[in-house]
């Protein structure tokens, strides 16, 4: 076992898999000689040659457009985009190909591309630095998306993604990367290393796309977060003081349906979190699966704390920011509702 | 104020009730055009994008160095293919308009384009077609009965019923599957191409686009792409004048040929009389073996005409002279293919007729073989849970619920 | 009063709009000389110049991308995009610059575009000319989602979407071009001069953004929809013999949460319908909204009948769509809940 | 593999620890190449995509067609906005390094690109800048105080904190607001220029992108629609050899240039000294001139070097050679034109010290300005309710209810 962030525990997935399965192959921007703007591709290109980790034009569309190519022809790509906010130059390629491949060719075509690409904000970044669009991406048929929350998981799904024959859009919430975040900006900043997901093996491992974490468990409420967001609702839960089931979804398509149901039934009370904005963000589709599920057993109506409908704005990235008041605020409306 | 304006706004030449106007094409005369060396520089070759290499003259003969030089069974063989492609369009078009299908494409007039293009290059290479290249399907061997059992979505369609008519595939013979969104072939093409070459494999990959389908972005990656990697690919331009009302004007085709529009990129183009299947192949060659040696990728400018509709939904009446085909001055592909084997003494009228006769039959039997596998009022039909496979490579519970869901509405 | 189709209704409120204000511009793929690939745009370039209707290279995101230039110098632009599953080329144009501009900018800078475009299946287009989309833009902060279900709304609302200083994302639910669509493909096939809404007047009127319609009042149940599915749920709402308000929401963002709370606090059950795939679609939105306004009121689950997660099948075009066999599952199942 | 590979990988001349090497720079003496006409035929410009059109020669003198014979004045004018620019520059850089904003990027040694281009444009032509165009909101006007405020996301930005610092905008003199999505202005400009000629109006637009945006879609939508409206613009592509680590032939520069993008489409382009304000002001001229006369679009390649790093997150040392641009062979912009005003004896090196400490004093001046409309971590703050704001024209409902929502949590 090693400490590790993120970053090195999606560099150890990436440096593994290029290690065990020659069709691996990497393009990005920046992601070559540099090692990527954020080093999650550092060394790989200097370990495994200028033919497998390319540095590629700032084209999104043609990224994604080559790397199916790519796939199609026997290789396994790995593309990164820059941020997931210069991912829409790339998305007709995703959606009407990516996505559509195997379904339209029954079966005979299909490109298993990994696209890996930094989410979310926290990192002062603004509104093209910010975003959060994976809702966008679990309403097109025939895509995979991840999100975690953690370097275990980040190396384990990463693998899992690369693996997969099927389409994986990868989202890594930046915020995170060299540190868990409690939701609280003024709290000194803590590493991984204190964290007990930092402990990564450096050994192959996956973690299996499609099923949930339950972070916490409880019993009076159910939490159901993703990405940076586990974290904050797990601080925002303990100063509530309640007993809480903390669902880190990981896996958003296809959602784990059962650990959800299991864990609503027994609490009767639900609270959706994500950083994203909130009209027909991801929430929306927990709150109507949780509904359609749990409906008999639900004693409140399902919280949903999220992002606001504006862009990102620099200038209040903290009040923009679901962070622990709002958690708090949402957890206290589901407790006392009756 | 459309007189003294600063916008231009590009004119087809002729419309509907106008006399058909094609002075605005650039010819050369066959064999006048050089034929370089595959190794020549970029700006030795760049006359390659202005001037228009032809081979066959007015007369079907083959003229100058880029006489390809086939033997009369290998033209033989081509000229069967355009016929076949020819009558596959006229069944299938017919069957459209008698709504036995719901939707077609014919590729009347362009028929050079796929079978010349397809016949210049190797089993082993990639084919990325457009929705007009049935040429290249029915090229690399996919069955007559297969086509069109996927443009009868039956039980026999290679793509279960997920597709609309004319999107074929042939993975086997590497053909890929076709896409309504126009151009997305193109960068994966150059993908593919890079795979090759990362896998130090020596096949090369070919894509084909209209002159309208240019203006996407997916044009600007794939040149891109293929130019800063120099990618062992073919990228075909189908310059037919016009996308479905526009005409090549509109696609930025008034100023410069659409061959030259990779030369700011490094990559040569070739400017071809596409209804000279000669040419074509000759052309194609060149480029192939450009890129076979690694020397990058070509752009290939195939000047035709679409001598029908865009597609049975369109009326092209309403947009452009009834007679614009007959005065196209590069005449009809298969025309000229066979007025070239008729003047070499390989050919006659005769046995064209009876072999335009063979492939129409063959086709109207292999039409018949097809709807036994189904028609869209008569099974045997696709099974409708069907519908959820291949979404992922594994279903997962959401789909297997919502399948189940169906089956139990239609009471299966 | 005149009969019109959606399309003649379309076109009239181009033609009134082209001609009282001449900073209205049209561009699209055949929109100029042809008049569209359905008609819309007819005879506009010969009534207003082909300085005003203007034929568009085949390129959605600099169709969209001009647009915007066109907007920021004083022109009100109308783009065309010939179907709604050619959208995705011009994604990053419209959710990162037509949505962000007046946020960025402090409102200095603002361009009123309306992208018109056909969506929805149900005329054998398979799975590129079937798509709704619309999900998507109603979760992009900054634009206003449009879709009206009969021509009397279609004319109004563009007039709106194109006096509009606000971008709007137009969606023209083809199946209904020339008739009402109840949801039968064997049922004979109506035109609009047998319908209401196919009444027309020739003259300027407009629908406001932002109202949904009540179409039928009742008091068991509410059914939530718009488009096309509007016609199918009233046909499914009869057949079923339930007593239901059916709510056509019209515009899709910014969302009439009154009209829908009003409902479904007076009927206690809620059945939300839409073509569109299911998984994070605009009816998880409508659900959570529901929930969420009305929890205590409500005395069932509230049913989501949708597209299925797959792409839309050419050979299977009927059993995707959620006819009438659907919605009367989905009306029975709510109704019987308890 | 790599060695007998068919795929090529870009690879820059020169990494850390290796000796800068520019051969790969074509280089043309100053005043060596011609000026033609602007209505001349495309086919006779071509070159200027080739060459390098330059004023200045080494000693700094003014050679040649393209001199665009300024008055000393106008060139003082010129030299001082350069030195603002790299003043301004300097403060900020450090006030990002202090902590007191979030984000900078500087735009050392390529001030002439935007004061050269700037100057040789009217004040009602519109321009779109990209991200290291600071030097086009100086020179029209943007108080350096609001654009201060704007890096400090104080109650003095006039985009009221909505951006990152360094997206700047001046709507009143007619620059756009900047975008973090590379490119996307480009299509704009060409729209707003097409506007302008559905207007009748005389005015031109101009925009810029770097030589690694130019690979976006964005840039060939610009010219394909550019080039079939024959729009008035002026398409400015600044290749200053990086695009963050990555150089200028992984965005396709190692054949061909950037002037070239356009020829295949029509569109002349100029390859100009970026570091020589005055080819590039005569260049710019040129260019504006041809489209305010309905001559159509130009694409200016820019040739220049990005003197710093690529922002403030970024550390060059790790993919370039650390004395990389004093080996550039197109110097220091400042550095020439000072050189050329003091050749020529409207200038001296004492009265250019005097000039930088002014201008180096004006900066700090609207600095402590600036802070007093607040900074990052004392008020005046803006208020958080303006967070909802111009999402939309009028505030709908639910972004009404999320404002209140807010301001409850916050106790406002
Ligand atoms: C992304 C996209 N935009 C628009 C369309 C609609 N469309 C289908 S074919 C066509 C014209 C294509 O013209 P061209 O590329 O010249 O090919 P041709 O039909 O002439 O062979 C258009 C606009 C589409 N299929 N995909
Ligand atoms: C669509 C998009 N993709 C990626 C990025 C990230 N990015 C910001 S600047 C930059 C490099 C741009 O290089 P160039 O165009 O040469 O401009 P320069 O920085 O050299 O001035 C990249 C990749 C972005 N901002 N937008
Ligand atoms: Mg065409
Ligand atoms: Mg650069």
């Amino acid at each position: 076992m090693a400490q590790m962030t993120m970053i090195q525990a999606i560099n150890s997935a990436l440096d593994i898999m290029l290690d065990i399965d020659p069709s691996v192959v990497i393009l990005g921007e920046d992601v070559g000689y540099f090692g990527g703007v954020f080093r999650c591709t550092e060394g790989l290109q200097k370990k495994y040659g200028d033919h497998r980790v390319i540095d590629a034009p700032i084209a999104e569309g043609g990224i994604i457009g080559t790397a199916i190519g790519l796939g199609v022809n026997g290789l396994r790509p790995v593309a990164e985009i820059q941020f997931a906010d210069y991912i829409y130059p790339g998305f007709d390629q995703v959606v009407s190909e990516l996505a559509r491949l195997r379904y339209r060719s029954d079966g005979t075509f299909y490109s298993p591309v990994t696209i890996r690409t930094p989410c979310g904000g926290g990192i002062r970044g603004g509104q093209t630095h910010s975003q959060s669009p994976e809702a966008i991406f679990t309403h097109i048929s025939g895509l995979i998306t991840v999100m975690p929350s953690n370097p275990f998981d980040a190396k384990g799904l990463l693998v899992s993604a690369i693996e997969s024959n099927d389409p994986v859009i990868f989202f890594e919430p930046k915020r995170i990367y060299n540190g868990p975040f409690d939701g609280d900006p003024n709290n000194p900043s803590v590493p991984w290393s204190s964290h007990p997901l930092g402990e990564v093996p450096e050994a192959y491992y996956n973690v299996p796309l499609g099923k949930a974490a339950l972070v916490e468990t409880g019993h009076e409420l159910t939490i159901i977060s993703y990405g940076t967001i586990v974290h904050v609702a797990q601080a925002a839960a303990k100063l509530a003081g309640v007993s809480a089931d903390i669902i880190d979804v990981r896996t958003l398509m296809p959602l784990d349906i059962d650990t959800i149901r299991q864990s609503v039934s027994k609490t009767g009370r639900c609270l959706v979190a994500h950083e994203a904005t909130r009209f027909c963000g991801y929430g929306a589709e927990l709150v109507a699966t949780v509904q359609e599920e749990c409906f008999w057993s639900l004693e409140a109506p399902i919280e949903r704390v999220t992002g606001w409908d504006t862009p990102y704005p620099h200038a209040f990235e903290w009040q923009y920011f679901p962070g622990q008041k709002r958690l708090l605020a949402g957890i206290r409306k589901v407790m006392e509702a009756k | 104020m459309s007189q003294k304006s600063r916008l231009h706004i590009p004119h087809a030449a002729a419309r509907p009730g106008e006399t058909p106007d094609f002075s605005y094409l650039a010819l050369s005369p066959a064999g006048a055009v050089a034929r370089p060396p595959v190794d020549s520089r970029m700006s030795d070759i760049e006359f390659l994008s202005n001037d228009l290499v032809r081979v066959l003259d007015e007369n079907h003969a083959a003229q100058g160095p880029w006489n390809p030089g086939l033997d009369s069974s290998t033209l033989l063989e081509a000229l069967r293919l355009m016929v076949l492609v020819r009558q596959y369009d006229d069944r299938m078009q017919r069957m459209q308009r008698q709504g036995k299908i719901t939707f077609y494409v014919q590729s009347l007039g362009e028929e050079a384009v796929s079978i010349g293009g397809g016949l210049a290059l190797r089993d082993s290479d990639m084919l990325f077609p457009a929705y007009r290249n049935q040429g290249l399907y029915i090229l690399r061997n996919t069955g007559l009965v297969e086509m069109m059992s996927h443009c009868l979505s039956n039980t026999n369609d290679f793509c279960r019923g997920r597709q609309m008519p004319v999107f074929y595939q042939n993975a086997k013979n590497r053909v890929f599957t076709i896409s309504g969104n126009l151009a997305t072939q193109y960068p994966q093409a150059v993908g593919w191409a890079m795979a090759a070459a990362i896998k130090g494999e020596d096949a090369i990959a070919a894509s084909w686009v209209g002159d309208g389908s240019t203006a996407e972005a997916d044009f600007h990656y794939a040149l891109t792409f293929a130019a800063v990697y120099q990618a062992p690919v073919i990228l075909n331009v189908v310059n037919n004048q016009w996308a479905i009302s526009t005409f090549q004007g509109v696609a930025g085709g008034e100023r410069r040929s659409f061959a030259a529009r990779g030369l700011g990129l490094g990559i040569p183009g070739v400017r071809v009389d596409g209804n000279d299947l000669l040419a074509v192949y000759a052309v194609t060659q060149w480029a192939a073996e450009r890129a076979r040696s690694g020397g990058g990728p070509t752009l290939i400018e195939l000047v035709t005409y679409r001598g029908g509709a865009h597609s049975t939904s369109d009326d092209p009446t309403r947009y452009r002279p009834k007679d614009e085909w007959a005065a196209f001055p590069l005449g009809d592909p298969l025309h000229r293919l066979k007025g070239h084997l008729v003047q070499a003494g390989s050919w006659s009228d005769e046995q064209h007729l009876a072999m335009e006769e063979q492939m129409k039959q063959y086709v109207l039997d292999c039409w018949k073989k097809a709807t036994t596998f189904g028609t869209m009022t008569e099974g045997p039909f696709l099974r409708v849970h069907e519908m959820f496979e291949d979404v992922f490579e594994h279903m997962p519970q959401h789909l297997q619920r919502q399948q189940a869901q169906l089956l139990e509405l239609e009471g299966i």
